[in-house]
């Protein structure tokens, strides 16, 4: 093939941060209209080098080409006159602007002087067509829109930018299985567009699916290189996190305790936006029953209305025969009953604290003696949850901020394991975590069963869903409309998607 | 979801008017036939023209994430060094030279926020004693006559028609400001910065430079203002625009631009001007004393920003 | 006399002691400010004392410029080094906090204009410890004695500046008519000694002269609306006395947008509204004390009190009465400058 | 990788203490024999005493995300209130009752905050007006005077060995403050809310509840500044604090604390307000005119900031 050929070309890029040596030496190819998948463990450096192919970070040295020609990117706005385009991690999108205002940010069409407005609005309305959404109002403020969305819009802006090179960084994190569908029927479209693609997962499944070539990345250099066709997902797991790991069912010390007292009892939940339509169901003593359903299924305001964040119109919750229906979040909190939010830039991590601030954000009454706090004690304990957890970090005062996405979703789902609840709500916990953190997760969701408490997951990830849930309820528009009970009914993640689409 | 979110933006608009029209029916009320007069509303044209100017610029200095607060000085350097100017100039030159003193001004400020990353409070608190202390030095105190009767008239006390030139001005700025902002790219990044830095950004856009004008708009209608004030009073003074910035920083807020950014309108911002100088104007005709007005200043400026923001509570 | 008694009673410090003459603030009888000076050798003595002083005042203007210029003059003639100079911006704890610093320059003389007689007494005690010589501007503090904690207290003849005001009105309307009053509305013995003065007189002396309102301000920047409100509640107002120039500046831009004719009488003297009544405009006239004058004789009663002699504890400078016939006098007698160009232009001069 | 971290933090530590050094040096080389002379720290630990009592409030409500504009007013209602009570009571009973009033006012701007929705600096632009309009009413613009000796002695003028009573309430507030910033939940809460609303929000913290107390700890110690400032003026007057609000955020501010919240120290606020302190003190013994003073004052103001925001500009 000839070299002109390639649409972006990375010859042995270095990058660190301040002593952190993140990148040590990276070269790779991407050829006009190829997928190429990047994987990597969380922290591996792989949002770091696309940052740099895009303009946001300077590398230390190497080289970046496009379409054979070398080139120095500055900026953003560099990386666009390059044709390249990026599906940030963190996401980008301006809360206090539409959905209009923000496709066509920095590259509205003018005329004359003012933006065309109605061209703006056309050109949205025809992108939503062209991807098949079709619950999307364009002159929506997009702050106010669930991650799902939030994520869907971000890479119609990439594309409404006409991209020669797209760079997709972990596109399906927040997305259902039915939206990945779509994102993935139009890269394909865009692949035969002659665009080369750069898609960052930590779905293996994803990668076989889609990708013409992998690319891992481990200790900042290619670990491997390779045609998919030529690979199999433990291939590249191992290539990955240098280990195999299990994705089978995790075994259970203990078994939910179903003739116990159930431990939370919600029953004909409503609230007033309608989100919720009567939703009904228990959790047993030692229980992790999962919840499965579309976007907008409900799914968070469920939880949400649980814990005290939305006040709920209908219905009740008892926890062990005691109502706690629409009490505070503080409350809750010290009544045992805990959750992890689907957004970690919004409502999951404080990015200007320490690993420690965040992991005891709601923990620091239990480190106090005489109404003081005793730090070394917390130091030590913020230490163990860095090692349980294996959260890549400089130490536990390095700012949240700092640490890659997979690395904070760790500290994010960290809060919950000191405090130890008696019901403890997940809400997608797993977004951006690489194979093995996903592993991790999953044992000590399992370890807290075990000692009694139950927990509530809901993942977007059905073979997540599969591998730790005694239980599995299907959402859909508010309520619960169908049950797959480990050892009554098959459990699997395509027996779950059956059920959520049937249903 | 079309119709409610088509709701919820009318409803929102729809408030900013609503103090406003309360405080004019309410004084109108409250003082028949003194209040809603020809006359005395030409009165508050007039008096708020400084205030609506100024917080034309501060739109976009607090839409950006910014503030302003030396807006006080910049407008006394302006009418000082216009006033001069005068002695030497043609009116058009000597109000150039003036609206380049409040350009310079804006842009140190911008330069000092971007290049060494320090609040925009900070930065204009400090600049802001920096101004005054040179307005002061300027003439040493002392104020500075105009003669020039071209420019007192077309700038300030003159009349065309019977509407205020005061108010002309106030109408053409808010007029430039509101389309800028609400029609150019620019005003579109302006509002994607104040939004979300970050966001902004990586959408390419660069940010330091949105501020940089931000800041450099504010410094020019905070001059324009100066220029407003030594026309109207026939000369310049270090005083004029010193207890301002308060003033037009709520007129901006009551006119529904959020304060932490990334949200507003121009044409609200007048409205919210008006409000203060109708409640300015309205509190003294009902024959308040300077402590009951202060106090009942206070209380109207809170609820008037605190309607206007009720539509958020829903969330 | 029933409403009259309301106006008497409205502006803060109504109660202070009333003369026909003003009084120092122990009682003393005024001595003229002419009547202080040095001779010769004196001039002499004090130039080898190497003295230094501080000058520390409660506001900023012109009037404190002219103060300063007096102050300076005598003390080049006497050698006596200026070690700094501030502004309390008229808050009473900084002018302490400026007292303290200043004292550590250890200033053989400290010039002041006190801001609050009341807590005054603490403040200026530090200073009266040290054995500085403290000369008053304008006002004294309270419990303090001419002579004593202080060497004297100079002033501009307030009350005679309000009757001056009010016999200046009173021309300007032809005798009779329609005015207003925008006072100060804060806790500030000086100007609440002109209103009130100003008030008196009105309405002792001329009795065909109708106070048809009476506002205050608190801000000197915010008059204007004030201004405005007073014309739309009496467009048929003769004449507005402002409490001093700065003040009444927006008040005659006011007045001139409105386009009614009426007349404004004021205290002190200031660029913009001089010209303005140079031009035979709104401004009628106004009184004004002498701030030059003060501030050197505040310099001269310091050195006697040095000297050993024995210094006047209180000392009146003349006030002046001045229309548009004679500007130019009073600005080189109150200011020892010439008024600005545009003035002299508009006299044609 | 360890070390670096360590360095950090202890660099962006180290670095507000830098101006501090630097302005203090820099005085006593300029001044030799004048400003590094006991009787002149101990003006200096005087005079700023007011300012760092009311400082350490500050850094809690800025810290919390919040900002209180409203101090001055509360520090000339507590100052004439505790002089009124003290012709009455006994010293304990008018200091606890002017506490008191502190912590009304910081609690009315606590509720208006919460409940309302309404940005800090407008609630506070607000009842500032009120505050100030009501301080002025209260008896009606007149001076209060003290006779108390007690109370003079242990709240202002006083000596206790030989220093200064005032500077030891500075430090006892101070170390009380640090204390609960540093090292209770309640202050780890205040940071959370300041760092991110949502995130304390979804972490079961009662941000309402937090920002309520920010305000209302601000409004006590505004409060106490009143206190201080009655006892060492032997009275109290309605312009008390007037002016301080700008010097008691500039003060917070360059003690380090973030302007948008979420990161601060109260020691460091002491620095702050000491750094604001010496600058009065040192330009005025330098005999610059009231003009360059201020000049001056701002120049240094921006630098000192923008020195202790320096450490981040390397990210
Ligand atoms: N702005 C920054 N400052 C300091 N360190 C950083 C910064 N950004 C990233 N890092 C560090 O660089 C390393 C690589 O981060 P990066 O975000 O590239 O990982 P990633 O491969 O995208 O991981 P993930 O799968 O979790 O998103 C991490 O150790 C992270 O802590
Ligand atoms: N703040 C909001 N404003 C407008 N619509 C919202 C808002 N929050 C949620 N929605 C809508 O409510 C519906 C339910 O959202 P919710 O987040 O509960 O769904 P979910 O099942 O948790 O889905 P997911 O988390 O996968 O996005 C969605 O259709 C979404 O569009
Ligand atoms: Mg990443
Ligand atoms: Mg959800």
């Amino acid at each position: 093939m000839l070299k002109d050929e390639y649409a972006l070309e990375l010859k042995d890029i270095y990058k660190s941060f301040y002593q952190n040596q993140v990148l040590k030496g990276v070269s790779l190819n991407v050829e006009k209209g190829m997928i190429m998948g990047l994987l990597g463990g969380n922290g591996a450096g792989k949002s770091t080098l696309m940052k740099i192919v895009n303009g946001i970070y300077a590398k230390d040295s190497g080289a970046i080409f496009i379409g054979g020609k070398e080139i120095e990117l500055h900026n953003a706005q560099d990386a666009k006159r390059q044709g390249i385009a990026m599906v940030y991690q963190e996401l980008s999108l301006v809360p206090t602007l539409t959905v209009v205002q923000n496709l066509f940010l920095n590259a509205e069409p003018c005329n004359g002087l003012s933006i065309d407005e109605k061209m703006c609005l056309k050109q949205a309305k025809e992108a939503f067509e062209d991807f098949g959404i079709n619950d999307i109002d364009p002159n929506a403020v997009a702050g106010d829109l669930p991650i799902g969305k939030k994520q869907l819009i971000e890479i119609i802006k990439a594309m409404l930018k006409n991209p020669q090179v797209l760079i997709l960084d972990e596109p399906t994190a927040s997305l259902t299985q039915y939206e990945i569908g779509l994102l993935f029927e139009f890269i394909r479209k865009l692949k035969e567009r002659g665009i080369a693609i750069i898609l960052i997962s930590h779905h293996m499944k994803e990668i076989v699916e889609i990708c013409d070539r992998a690319v891992i990345l481990f200790n900042g250099t290619v670990a491997l290189n390779a045609e998919v066709k030529s690979l199999t997902i433990p291939d590249m797991v191992e290539a990955m996190v240098g280990r195999e790991v299990q994705e089978d069912y995790v075994k259970r010390e203990k078994k939910a305790d179903y003739n116990a007292e159930p431990l939370l009892c919600v029953k004909d939940l409503e609230n007033s936006d309608g989100k919720l339509n009567g939703a009904c169901f228990t959790i047993y003593p030692g229980e992790v029953v999962g919840i499965a359903g579309l976007m907008g299924s409900g799914r968070t305001e469920l939880i949400k209305c649980i814990y005290g964040l939305m006040k709920p119109k209908k219905g009740s919750v008892t926890l062990r025969g005691k109502k706690i229906t629409g009490q505070k979040p503080w409350v809750s909190v010290d009544t045992g009953v805990f959750m992890i939010p689907e957004d970690r830039r919004k409502s999951g991590i404080i990015d200007i604290h320490s690993v420690k601030m965040n992991l005891f954000l709601s923990a620091w009454k239990h480190f106090t003696k005489g109404g003081w706090i005793q730090d070394k004690k917390a130091d030590e304990e913020a230490k163990k949850l860095i090692e349980k957890l294996d959260i890549k970090t400089t130490g536990i005062g390095q700012e949240v901020k700092n640490l890659s996405g997979g690395n904070q979703q760790k500290v994010v789902f960290g809060k919950s394991v000191f405090l130890h609840p008696d019901i403890l709500m997940l809400d997608d916990p797993t977004v951006g975590v690489d194979v093995e953190a996903k592993d991790g997760i999953c044992r000590i969701i399992s370890a807290i069963a075990d000692t009694g408490s139950g927990v509530l997951l809901v993942s977007s990830e059905f073979d997540h869903l599969a591998r730790v849930c005694d239980r599995v309820l299907i959402m859909k528009q508010g309520r619960m409309v169908g049950e797959l009970k480990r050892g009554k009914d098959k459990l699997s993640e395509s027996s779950l998607l059956v059920a959520v689409q049937g249903a | 979801m079309q119709r409610q979110s088509f709701k919820d933006i009318n409803l929102s608009k729809f408030i900013v008017y609503i103090s406003f029209f309360i405080v004019l029916i309410g004084f109108s009320i409250l003082l028949p036939g003194k209040f809603l007069t020809v006359n005395n509303i030409l009165n508050i044209l007039r008096q708020t023209a400084m205030i609506s100017v100024a917080a034309v610029g501060m739109t976009f200095a607090i839409t950006a994430g910014q503030i302003d607060l030396s807006t006080g000085g910049v407008t006394a350097i302006t009418a000082l060094v216009t006033a001069l100017m005068l002695q030497r100039f043609p009116t058009v030159i000597a109000v150039l030279i003036g609206v380049g003193v409040g350009f310079i001004c804006g842009a140190l400020n911008g330069i000092l926020l971007t290049k060494c990353r320090i609040p925009a409070f900070i930065v204009t608190l400090g600049t802001s004693s920096v101004y005054v202390g040179f307005a002061r030095s300027l003439t040493n105190l002392e104020a500075v006559t105009i003669t020039n009767e071209t420019f007192n008239h077309y700038f300030g006390s003159g009349n065309i028609g019977f509407i205020p030139t005061l108010f002309l001005w106030t109408v053409v700025i808010t007029v430039i400001g509101q389309y800028v902002y609400k029609k150019t790219p620019f005003g579109r990044a302006v509002l994607a910065v104040g939004g979300s830095e970050s966001a902004a950004r990586y959408s390419g856009i660069n940010t330091d430079k949105i501020k940089f004008w931000a800041m450099t708009i504010c410094g020019i209608t905070a001059a324009f203002s100066g220029i407003l004030y030594s026309a109207r009073m026939h000369g310049a003074r270090y005083t004029y625009g010193e207890n301002d910035s308060m003033n037009i920083i709520a007129a901006v807020v009551i006119g529904g631009t959020s304060f932490s950014g990334g949200k507003g309108t121009v044409f609200g911002t007048l409205l919210g001007s008006l409000v203060i100088g109708m409640l300015n104007n309205g509190l003294l005709l009902l024959g308040l004393s300077v402590n009951a007005q202060m106090i009942a200043r206070g209380i109207v400026i809170v609820l008037a920003v605190s309607l206007s923001l009720r539509e958020k509570l829903s969330n | 006399a029933e409403e009259n008694s309301e106006f008497l009673t409205m502006i803060p410090n109504y109660d202070n002691a009333v003369g026909t003459y003003a009084q120092g603030p122990n009682g003393e009888e005024a001595v003229a400010a002419d009547d202080v000076n040095l001779t010769e050798e004196q001039y002499a003595v004090v130039k080898d004392m190497h003295l230094s002083l501080a000058m520390l005042w409660a506001g900023a203007g012109e009037w404190y410029n002219g103060m300063t210029d007096g102050a300076k003059s005598e003390c080049e003639k006497m050698g006596i080094e200026i070690a700094t100079t501030a502004d309390a911006e008229f808050d009473p704890a900084q002018q302490a906090t400026q007292i303290e610093t200043a004292l550590s320059l250890s200033p053989d003389i400290i010039l002041t204009l006190p801001v609050d007689p009341a807590s005054g007494t603490a403040a200026y005690q530090p200073a009266v410890d040290q054995g500085v010589k403290i000369v008053f501007a304008d006002n004294s503090v309270n419990g303090y004695i001419g002579g004593e904690q202080y060497v004297s207290v100079c002033t501009g003849d307030q009350y005679g500046m309000g009757r001056t005001c009010a016999q200046l009105i009173s021309d300007a309307i032809g005798g009779s008519g329609k005015i207003g009053i925008i006072y100060y509305e804060a806790d500030y013995t000086v100007t609440n000694n002109r209103d009130n003065q100003f008030v008196r007189s009105i309405l002792e002396d001329y009795p065909d002269i109708e106070i048809a309102s009476m506002m205050g301000f608190a801000e000197e920047t915010a008059t204007g609306e004030v201004a405005s409100a007073m014309l739309t509640q009496n467009p048929d107002l003769d004449a507005v006395y402002v409490s001093w120039d700065v003040a009444a500046e927006p008040v005659v831009a006011e007045i001139r947008s409105s386009g009614y004719d009426t007349k404004l009488v004021t205290i002190d003297l200031g660029g913009n509204n001089d010209l303005e009544m140079a031009n035979g405009g709104i401004v009628y006239g106004k009184s004004a004390d002498m701030p030059y004058q003060i501030g050197a004789t505040m310099v001269k009663t310091a050195a006697l009190s040095l000297l050993g002699e024995e210094a006047p504890t209180y000392i009146v400078s003349d006030s002046i009465c001045m229309t548009k016939d004679n500007i130019e006098e009073s600005w080189i007698s109150a200011m020892n400058c010439q008024p600005s160009d545009d003035v002299l232009k508009a006299l044609g001069k």
